[in-house]
């Protein structure tokens, strides 16, 4: 489509610009926005509603567009639902309408509207009971949903930014940038967030003086001396919501996520000046593609030089109109009608307005008081409005003024909450038709229309003294000179007016909410059957949920409830608004946690030797462990199986760094660690270490691990590497509450030592080799659980013979800088890497505990740990480990399982049961692995005490993965019970 | 590309790390004149870089400390009011420099409140524990060496999104 | 029989006919503004899901004439209207199952037995497995389902992408996914449909909902409860019910007894519309960030929600940061989402409980019962609740299936702590 | 919910702590009523909260859980509960 003339506005630059809508290519200029760009080719139909599928075009030029969303970008990488009025095009960009089919022109489902009535508010609740809702629901679902799901995401990683400032100023219209000069002149730090590419607001479209000054030039000039006070103005920025204190707003260029930035803000105070969200006048058929919003056909004409249409009829209730009139006549539209819904002789009618209203009237308009649109005729456009009085003959009838446009303005009502959970204090205020702010806090003020002002020059002081105010809460010492003077359009001096007259069938076409096709009849509906309060109303009707969040609706739609209840519309009040205030991408909401940066990683020391030497890496926790070695097998079972055998045989290296490890010291070290673990730290011999369990407070095993003795005063606990912060904040809880005053610390040294496993038959022939002399008749002198300190190239060495394998085998401590060189000196002598999955099976085949066991249910008691409880010493959990139910037969025990025919596999998470009865689980397996070693599959199990004796036989019920095997209790040490490798 | 949004990220040498933690209560003795008391406090060499670091309530580091201060900790340790660890490799040192460096964290962190009147401070940057200081115009950190690696690697992400003046 | 009400219309798409011939007027208050009487046999304090299930159940299993609700503020205005409408008896423990299965055969009639839609959409909820320690432990779960007659699956990657596409389980992601816990007739249910539903009926069968009138406190006399105060005045009663989800520990401290419950937000989330795309309810946890679960509703948005806010609070202002960990795990699960908008946040006040499950019991006098520590599952337990609790409110003794929820547990050591976390709401 | 002032290292964004426990009602005995009981009082809790992404201190708070005002932040310990 040709480009036609260039048009002039303040958003527009020179320079075509082509894009794609639904298929068609249509020429637009640099700086339109898509909607500005149709409506300038003269595109009307830009959607379909949710539930009706009825023909919608434009209604706003902002974001309370409810009808005009557009799907962006091509498959699979779309971005759904992106208002026309806030998307700035780009060279190519490719548009497409939305919850259609087959076209935008022609829609199918769009037959439902012939159903009106049949499926108005809690329809759905009434019907498709039977035979059930799953026979309808696919249908339903794939009738509703607007935009395209997309298949793909493409978006780049957001910029995040954390700003620090005195004052922060949501919105720089006339109120906000009198508000942000004010603080800068004072000497506050200043963060300005505007949601618009530019600042100014309606200045932008209505000529007002300022300081002697054009309105426009006036922003200039203010912009000019905030940048030069070293104020931040972040425009097409929004903040979204207050994160206890700290605000969230989104900058997201050009309406589409792309070039997102997330800005964390933490100001001293806060100024909100979002402006007001013009609401319209509700009649039938007042969804037709021509009606509009007053102001929106003033912005489009203003920032983009384009008509919204040819010939309109203007619908109002207030006097702003007339000068709105005036300049869209001046401007090239042909104003057919003015329809004031006031009287002629209403104290609105100032002698100014009047002398305005004369001149049109001279320019041929018609202007008519006492008036109402009762209804706007046409299908895929409008092509009249019908105009009746409100009172006296023709009321119900009316006559016809053709047209192709209807620009309706039935006040403004201030954005308040801006995303702050609707919790602030709000008040109705009669003389704007809609809430205003109410009681306001020192750090957080609100200015200009929210405060009720919509004159200029009250809006500008306004502004000001809040800009003043919160600089001065902030702590600025300066002053903020005097507020600017100013003045424009005349006060609007409204008189409430929220819909139109009209029948019983006609209310079935006067549309409340837009996008959800919430009409005035599902109003009465819901009243009828009781949903009486507005948060009723909303949930049954679905008044004000859509993607505007309610912006074109809420007030609105209350008046009307108001008026059908009955009531003002102060009683009925307004819905809560929920955060975000703008919806925001999930995209920009996840940050830089995206892909492989989802979640931080942990590294060992030696994580970049395992990834270059076939490591299999996997997730435990944050940190990363190789699984098992490609070298070792191809897939995890074949590798594990083989390095298991290789351990047993010869020997292997795994690495240990994950495990955490706490260094407790002090003179009451030996005492806090008595009250932390099951069994006595204080009986540990300096040099020697000790196997321990801690509980948690109700009596469960939390944690085990080894405790070293490295002093008499000076301890290293070990925990479970998947379990390591959490102890360590259990270690610090009890050292700062209950402990506090004692003289113990608790440093975290995880990472100051790497720790690898040497362990195999061979494990003492390589260590000697690779330790050299100096080690050598040391090695020999340590017993199991002794441990001896020294030196390994020319840094610490802390060599521990302990075991968790079964064989003989020692853990190395290093610092993290030796990890490598001597990981790959155990390799030249002789010693391959083994991973989790066969240190698993070294484990299992010996009965060392692991996570599955210590799964936050289990006692010492059910893990066989009696002795160490007899032992008496009380711990944190001890006492309440003596409640009854802890020492009933139902409780489980800790057992082995072998097959019964010694062969069959069973896997961890069969259930146990009896022959007794078979439906009754009376335990689980807990572990399971083939045993390279013995030949068959190994288990630990949690069985009822009562299930349990010697070569008991029950059945691993495992209906998820179809088999049921018969198996033997067990001791749970499978192999080598007296453990004589691990100790020659 | 703005020279103003650039800077730098190099891993400082390895060296031995001390940690002392002191067990609370009163005012104890070890505290020497040069002690940094104050929460955040700071003591630097001649080349402002941090020597003793008082990053949370009773507990200090030192990064690399010369003999002097391994001395006065070590005094201190002796006096009974607290005790020494020995916490080398625990920490990788990173300095953040250049124009850019402040904006660069500020993609993690609100920097200069969270520095504001203070030498240093324990923070989350990218969801990674570490110790933060200025060092003349720039930032120095400790960070836990198991995040590392993951922090350079978003640090630099961000640092490339900024120098294309996204 | 008592007198039908004015409010009793059958639901049917013959009635919607009906309606649109009969033009306005035709459809009555789905529950009557009755005047609030002096005195009752039973007082239900709370219109939630808990309170008007009970009393449905009072009035129509039990033949309790004299039955009304008190509601401080709306019906169905709390937990039963925020929560993420999931049901589901996919639970480990015998007690947990049992309980949660009776609730799900209900919920699969619940439409036809009130005659309401509630929009039961048995669609399937997906557990997943990140890490191979998970998978054992959704095996146990699953095999103990199945043992007691529960529907569970087990899915390996191959069954799962054949079940669930868009979750592109085999893509290379910070935490892979090694398998899933798959229970078909799980789904969600229209969640102010049930509060409505449950009004409705109860209404229909002469119970008093009362709504704006809040209870400040109970009268009692020898060591037993009379009635009562409300804000509109008292009101006698020979039982009392307390069905308050998050105000349940204020209660406690208003009969003088610490009970082992704390209140937290739980927040949930739901995004712009869009067109079919998640077509089962997907549940996981990640180290770290906790829990996401996500489906979409009918109307097309994504239903999002997580872990506990994190600290008490009566607030219903659920954190931003929390939601950020849970829209973390969404895009992690399905990348392709990354260009869609979150449009909503809100929060439901939880009573959570030191063992995580429920507590249905006598407080502190014999003619007091407390229905409460839903912690996250009080929405899916709804129809269970209400039929088991009235029993035992009309009978004096709790039937079987609720046995286990007697407050003494805590005490002998009996907890049900599903997740074994013990005793602590907040632990990731 | 307002931010938490550290008592070392200041006012920091509220994500970095942690919530551990509300406190048993002021002098209750022994290791049930320790473990199980909570205060439930909506216009002061009393709670335990860790300052994790920060200095690791723990701190006693109390805070009204029907506003989320914060009255007081001190070190735990050095006002015992």
């Amino acid at each position: 489509m040709s480009a036609g003339p260039e048009r002039h506005g303040t958003r527009l630059r020179p320079g075509p610009l082509s894009f794609i809508f639904d298929g068609r290519r249509y020429t637009g200029q640099a700086g339109d926005t898509a909607a500005s760009a149709l409506l300038a080719s003269g595109v009307r139909l830009l959607g379909r509603s949710v539930k009706y599928r009825r023909a919608r075009g434009l209604f706003s030029a902002g974001f309370e567009e409810p009808n005009a969303l557009l799907t962006v970008g091509v498959r699979p990488s779309v971005i759904p639902n992106v208002p026309a009025s806030q998307l700035v095009l780009s060279e190519g960009m490719v548009l497409r309408s939305q919850n259609r089919w087959p076209t935008l022109g022609f829609d199918l489902a769009s037959l439902l509207q012939a159903g009106g009535g049949f499926f108005g508010a809690g329809f759905y609740y009434k019907t498709f009971i039977w035979p059930s809702w799953r026979t309808y629901e696919p249908l339903v679902r794939h009738l509703a949903g607007l935009g395209e799901a997309p298949r793909a995401c493409q978006l780049p990683p957001v910029a995040i930014e954390h700003l620090h400032c005195d004052v922060l100023i949501a919105g720089a219209g006339p109120a906000g940038l009198a508000a942000a000069r004010a603080a800068a002149r004072a000497g506050a730090r200043v963060v300005l967030c505007e949601s618009e590419p530019a600042c100014g607001g309606e200045l932008e479209f209505e000529p007002g003086m300022i300081e002697g000054r054009s309105a426009a030039a006036w922003v200039a000039m203010t912009l000019a001396e905030l940048a030069t006070l070293g104020a931040r103005v972040l425009v097409s920025t929004t903040v979204v919501t207050d994160d206890s204190g700290e605000f969230i707003a989104h900058a997201e260029p050009g309406g589409l996520p792309g070039r997102n930035t997330v800005y964390h803000i933490r100001p001293h105070a806060m100024v909100m000046a979002a402006g007001a969200i013009e609401r319209p006048i509700v009649f039938c058929n007042n969804d037709r593609p021509g009606v509009m919003l007053l102001g929106a056909a003033e912005r489009y004409l203003a920032r983009y030089g384009a008509q919204v249409g040819q010939e309109a009829v203007l619908f109002a209730n207030h006097d702003r109109v007339y000068a709105a009139a005036q300049r869209l006549l001046a401007g090239g539209l042909r104003v057919r009608a003015i329809v004031d819904t006031r009287a002629a002789d209403a104290p609105g009618t100032d002698s100014e307005v009047q002398r305005l209203r004369e001149s049109l009237v001279r320019s041929g308009v018609e202007c008519l008081s006492a008036h109402a649109v009762i209804g706007a005729e046409g299908g895929r456009a409008v092509r009249a409005a019908r105009i009746a009085p409100l009172a006296g003959a023709g009321a119900r009838t009316g006559r016809r003024i053709s047209c192709d446009t209807i620009l309706v303005s039935g006040g403004w009502s201030p954005a308040l909450n801006a995303g702050l959970h609707g919790s602030d204090a709000r008040r109705f205020a009669p003389a704007v038709g809609a809430f205003v702010a109410g009681s306001q806090t020192d750090w957080r003020r609100y200015a200009g229309s929210a405060n009720g002002h919509f004159d200029l020059a009250a809006v500008l002081q306004d502004g000001h003294g809040a800009g003043a105010r919160a600089a001065a809460h902030a702590g600025a010492r300066g002053s903020a000179g005097a507020h600017p003077q100013g003045s424009g359009d005349a006060p609007p001096r409204l008189a409430p007016f929220a819909r139109s007259p009209a029948t019983g069938p006609a209310e079935k076409r006067q549309f409340i909410d837009l996008q959800n096709d919430v009409t005035v009849a599902d109003l009465r509906t819901a009243l009828a059957e009781g949903f009486i309060d507005i948060e009723h109303v909303k949930r049954y009707t679905t008044l004000g949920i859509g993607t505007e969040q309610g912006r074109s609706s809420t007030v609105v739609g209350g008046a009307i409830l108001a008026e059908l209840k009955g009531e003002t519309l102060a009683a009925v009040g307004t819905s809560r608004s929920r955060p975000p205030y703008h919806p925001v991408t999930m995209q920009s909401i996840a940050g830089f946690h995206v892909g492989a940066a989802v979640k931080v990683a942990r590294r060992t020391p030696l994580h970049d030797w395992h990834a270059t030497h076939g490591g299999m890496l996997e997730p435990m926790g944050l940190w990363m462990r190789p699984r098992y070695y490609l070298a070792s097998g191809a897939n995890p079972f074949d590798a594990a199986v083989a390095e298991a055998r290789r351990v047993r045989a010869h020997g292997g290296i795994a690495d240990g760094s994950t495990l955490g490890k706490l260094e407790i010291a002090g003179p009451d070290a030996a005492a806090f660690l008595d009250f932390l673990y099951l069994s006595k730290a204080s009986t540990i011999r300096v040099g020697r270490s000790k196997y321990m369990v801690n509980l948690r407070e109700d009596g469960c095993v939390l944690d085990d691990g080894l405790v070293l003795r490295l002093a008499h005063d000076r301890f290293i606990a070990t925990t479970s590497s998947g379990h390591g912060t959490h102890m360590l904040a259990h270690f610090e809880y009890y050292r700062a509450t209950d402990w506090a005053g004692h003289r113990v610390s608790v440093t975290d040294v995880t990472e100051a030592w790497a720790a690898i496993v040497v362990a195999g038959p061979h494990s003492r022939a390589a260590l000697s080799q690779v330790l050299g002399a100096p080690w050598q008749g040391r090695l020999s002198q340590l017993a199991h659980m002794d441990f001896a300190d020294g030196q390994f190239g020319g840094q610490d060495l802390r060599v521990l013979r302990a075991s968790f394998s079964g064989e003989l085998a020692v853990e190395l401590h290093c610092r993290p800088a030796m990890a490598v060189p001597l990981w790959e000196a155990l390799i030249c002598a002789g010693l391959e890497p083994y991973g989790l999955e066969a240190l698993d099976i070294l484990r299992l085949e010996k009965g060392y505990l692991v996570s599955s066991e210590l799964n936050g249910q289990t006692t010492p008691l059910d893990l066989g740990m009696e002795s160490l409880v007899r032992q008496g010493n009380p711990c944190l959990g001890r006492e309440l480990l003596d409640r009854p139910a802890f020492h009933e037969a139902s409780r489980p025990r800790l057992v082995g399982l072998r097959a019964a025919d010694g062969r069959a596999q069973f896997l961890a998470g069969a259930q146990l049961t009896t022959e007794a009865a078979p439906a009754q689980p009376c335990g689980y397996v807990t572990s399971s692995a083939y045993s390279p070693t013995l030949g068959e599959w190994l288990g630990l199990a949690l069985v009822a005490r009562d299930c349990v004796s010697e070569r008991a036989l029950l059945t691993a019920r495992d209906p998820l993965r179809g088999s049921d095997t018969p198996v033997r209790v067990v001791s749970a040490v499978h192999f080598d019970p007296s453990s004589e490798r691990m100790k020659t | 590309m703005d020279s103003s949004n650039t800077c730098s990220i190099a891993r400082g040498p390895a060296r031995t790390a001390l940690e002392f933690s002191a067990f609370g209560g009163p005012r104890p003795d070890f505290i020497a004149v040069s002690w940094p008391t104050a929460p955040g406090g700071v003591i630097r060499d001649e080349l402002q870089r941090p020597e003793l670091l008082h990053f949370a309530p009773d507990r200090w580091l030192a990064p690399g400390p010369t003999a002097q201060v391994s001395a006065l900790l070590r005094a201190a340790a002796d006096t009974g009011a607290g005790v020494l660890v020995d916490a080398t490799g625990k920490w990788v040192e990173l300095l953040i420099a250049g124009p850019g460096a402040a904006r660069l964290l500020a993609s993690a962190i609100a920097v200069e409140a969270v520095l504001d009147r203070r030498g240093c401070a324990a923070v989350t940057l990218f969801d990674c524990p570490a110790i933060l200081a200025r060092q003349n115009d720039d930032f120095v950190l400790w960070v836990q060496a198991s995040y590392a690696a993951d922090f350079i690697a978003t640090a630099e992400r961000f640092r490339a999104m900024l120098r294309s003046g996204a | 029989m008592s007198v039908a009400p004015a409010a009793a219309r059958h639901y049917s798409a013959l009635a919607l006919l009906r309606a649109r011939i009969a033009g306005p007027g035709y459809w009555r208050p789905l529950w009557t503004g009755r005047k609030l009487q002096p005195a009752y046999d039973v007082v239900v304090v709370g219109a939630g899901g808990h309170g008007l299930a009970t009393a449905f159940h009072l009035a129509r299993d039990h033949g309790i004439r004299r039955v009304a609700v008190l509601e401080k503020r709306l019906v169905g205005y709390g937990n039963v209207g925020r929560n993420t409408t999931i049901v589901r008896s996919n639970y480990l423990l015998p007690e947990n199952h049992y309980f949660y299965e009776d609730s799900l055969r209900r919920w699969e009639t619940l439409s036809r037995d009130l005659n309401y839609n509630v929009m039961y959409s048995p669609r399937g909820v997906v557990d997943l497995a990140l890490t191979d320690d998970a998978f054992p432990a959704l095996a146990r779960r699953g095999n103990a389902m199945r043992l007691a007659g529960i529907d569970a699956e087990l899915l390996d990657l191959v069954a799962l992408e054949r079940f669930a596409p868009e979750l592109e389980p085999r893509r290379k992601r910070r935490f892979p996914i090694v398998g899933a816990l798959l229970q078909r007739r799980g789904g969600t249910v229209r969640h102010d449909a049930v509060a409505w539903g449950y009004a409705r009926a109860a209404s229909a069968r002469g119970v008093d909902i009362i709504e704006d009138c809040e209870v400040t406190g109970v009268r009692t006399a020898a060591n037993a409860a009379t009635g009562v105060e409300t804000t509109r005045g008292y009101v006698q009663a020979e039982r009392i019910v307390f069905a308050t989800a998050g105000h349940t520990g204020t209660v406690g401290t208003m009969l003088g007894t610490a009970l082992p419950i704390e209140t937290h937000l739980l927040q949930a989330m739901v995004s712009e519309p869009i067109k079919p795309l998640i077509n089962s309810v997907i549940v996981y946890v990640s180290p770290g960030n906790g829990e996401t679960y996500i489906c979409q509703s009918d109307r097309g948005g994504l239903v999002m929600g997580g872990h506990l806010d994190g600290f008490p609070s009566y607030t219903r202002e659920g954190q931003w940061h929390r939601l950020e960990d849970v829209v973390q795990g969404a895009v992690e699960l399905f990348p392709r989402i990354g260009g869609v908008k979150i449009l909503r946040q809100w929060a439901g006040t939880n009573d959570m409980t030191m063992d995580g499950s429920p507590i249905m019991d006598r407080l502190r006098y014999d003619n007091v019962f407390v229905n409460a520590g839903w912690c996250y599952g009080g929405f899916k337990a709804i129809p269970a609740s209400g039929a088991a609790f009235a029993t035992f409110v009309a009978t004096g003794t709790a039937p079987d299936l609720i046995r286990a929820y007697r407050l003494s547990r805590f005490a002998t050591g009996h907890m049900l702590d599903e997740p074994g976390q013990g005793p602590f709401p907040v632990r990731l | 919910m307002t931010r938490i002032a550290c008592p070392f290292c200041g006012p920091r964004e509220l994500r970095e702590f942690e919530f551990h426990k509300t406190l048993p009602t002021p002098g209750a005995q022994g290791a049930f009523a320790r473990t199980y009981e909570r205060v439930a009082d909506p216009a002061l809790s009393v709670e335990h909260w860790q300052h994790v992404a920060g200095c690791r201190a723990w701190l006693l708070v109390h805070r009204n859980p029907s506003t989320g005002v914060v009255f007081a932040v001190e070190l735990a310990g050095e006002v015992m509960p």
